[in-house]
């Protein structure tokens, strides 16, 4: 999995391209947390419109993400999700937590 | 019911193969003929079992993992996830949405999600001895009499 | 040598199975980062292989057939495939070019296919016990340091 | 695997889609013994561009072909043909016997 960043105006946007199972989720997870740590954002927008699968590792992803961006005041959105992956958050019930946008198809 | 086909398979378990286990199971199912929704919901479903087995039946070894996945008459699958490691104390309990013995890394949303994904899940454990989960999914039968050869 | 990574994939002899374990081991292969290239010769020295067992180890039953792949440290793939079949009688003679005893809808060129296509092929058999077919290939290293997980 | 074919002025054309394993040739070839039987060409044209897989079991299925098409002193072309199956084709030495077209890339 390849994770892509870009800062504009206190929005921080990471995009993530591939498959975010458990086994792309601990160095994805780091670098998240890395990434906040640097950049202290007001708004955090994930980008998965390149996610080609997301399992319930990818929760814990939005999840820790979305403690650390209510430490920091801030907001969170998970932007453009996938079929796949809407499906996964809404199992989870995501969605009624956190703004989950779906992609356009 | 008769199975029309059936595959077994193993594999050891580093996170590595959570991709190919997978593919595998997925062009196996293939056979089915399924929606990509409906392949898709089998992928995911595969990935939570394969990773609690590497995530929580083995926490400190590598070991192995077994998959047995058939295709029945009625165009059904059914996958066998099973593993020999340290087993589940309270079943009802793990499979409790947002229960998870895997702190910050797990969600606790692994069964939720394969009952979700597929018909019906089933899950047997004795404690030090390993966990079996068995998933079934019925898939659309689109046209007649594909699965023959 | 040692492996850092390896799958067991057991199937029952039906031809639609064929694109199956290609599938199988070409998902399990990747994890060496071929090209497309590499991965369609390894497809199509297993798709002989296991045509093989379908077509002359069981000509008249259905039976199991064997795969087990393993990574090893040098970047190579090893793929065993394993049948308990008829057996073959003279190795040399099967192996060579054109030599089939399976009519007109077999080429003989099975043996000759997986030889060009991989970097090594061992063909072990005895008759009425089954045939085991090894197949090496190395895999250029375009990377340091892939398989790690 | 799918088979189309089209016939032009004593030319047969058959154009396989997908994959060409022992599986799919049974029926590949009692179909294409059935088109030449009716059709009688002059001209045996095999498209080879929509075959994403092909193993030994499709040089059987040319070499019938030719063998029919030598019988009713016609001619065979092996067409578009793509890289892995050109690879198999070239492993078995039918370039030298039959003509055949790699397709270009
Ligand atoms: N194969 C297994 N071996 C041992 N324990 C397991 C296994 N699968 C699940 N569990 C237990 O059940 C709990 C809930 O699992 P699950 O719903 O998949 O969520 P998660 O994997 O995120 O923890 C796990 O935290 C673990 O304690
Ligand atoms: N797994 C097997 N069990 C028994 N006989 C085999 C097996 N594999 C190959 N053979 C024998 O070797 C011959 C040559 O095999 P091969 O080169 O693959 O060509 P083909 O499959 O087209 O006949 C076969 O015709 C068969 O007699």
């Amino acid at each position: 999995m390849k994770i892509i960043s870009t800062k504009r105006e206190g929005e921080l946007k990471i995009a993530f391209e591939g498959e975010l199972d458990h086994h792309a989720a601990r160095s994805a997870l780091s670098r998240i947390s890395q990434l906040i740590d640097i950049e202290l954002p007001r708004k955090l927008v994930l980008d998965l419109s390149s996610l080609s699968f997301m399992d319930s590792s990818g929760i814990a992803i939005i999840v820790h993400s979305y403690r650390r961006m209510n430490e920091l005041e801030g907001s969170l959105v998970i932007s453009n999700v996938p079929g796949q992956a809407y499906k996964v958050l809404s199992a989870a019930g995501i969605n009624r937590i956190i703004q989950v946008d779906k992609a356009l198809v | 019911m008769n199975y029309n086909n059936e595959m077994n398979l193993s594999f050891i378990s580093r996170s590595i193969n959570e991709s190919f286990a997978r593919a595998a199971v997925s062009a196996f199912a293939a056979q089915l003929d399924p929606t990509l929704e409906e392949l898709e919901d089998i992928k995911t479903a595969v990935s939570e079992a394969v990773t609690n087995c590497i995530v929580h039946a083995y926490p400190d070894r590598v070991d192995r993992i077994y998959i047995r996945a058939r295709l029945f008459e009625d165009n059904t699958i059914e996958i066998v996830i099973r593993d020999k490691g340290v087993g589940i104390s309270d079943i009802d309990k793990a499979r409790a949405p947002m229960f998870t013995t895997g702190g910050g890394e797990r969600s606790g949303m692994g069964f939720t999600i394969m009952e979700s994904f597929m018909d019906s899940l089933k899950v047997k454990s004795k404690q030090g001895r390993g966990t079996t989960v068995i998933m079934r999914k019925r898939i659309s039968m689109r046209y007649a009499g594909r699965i023959g050869a």
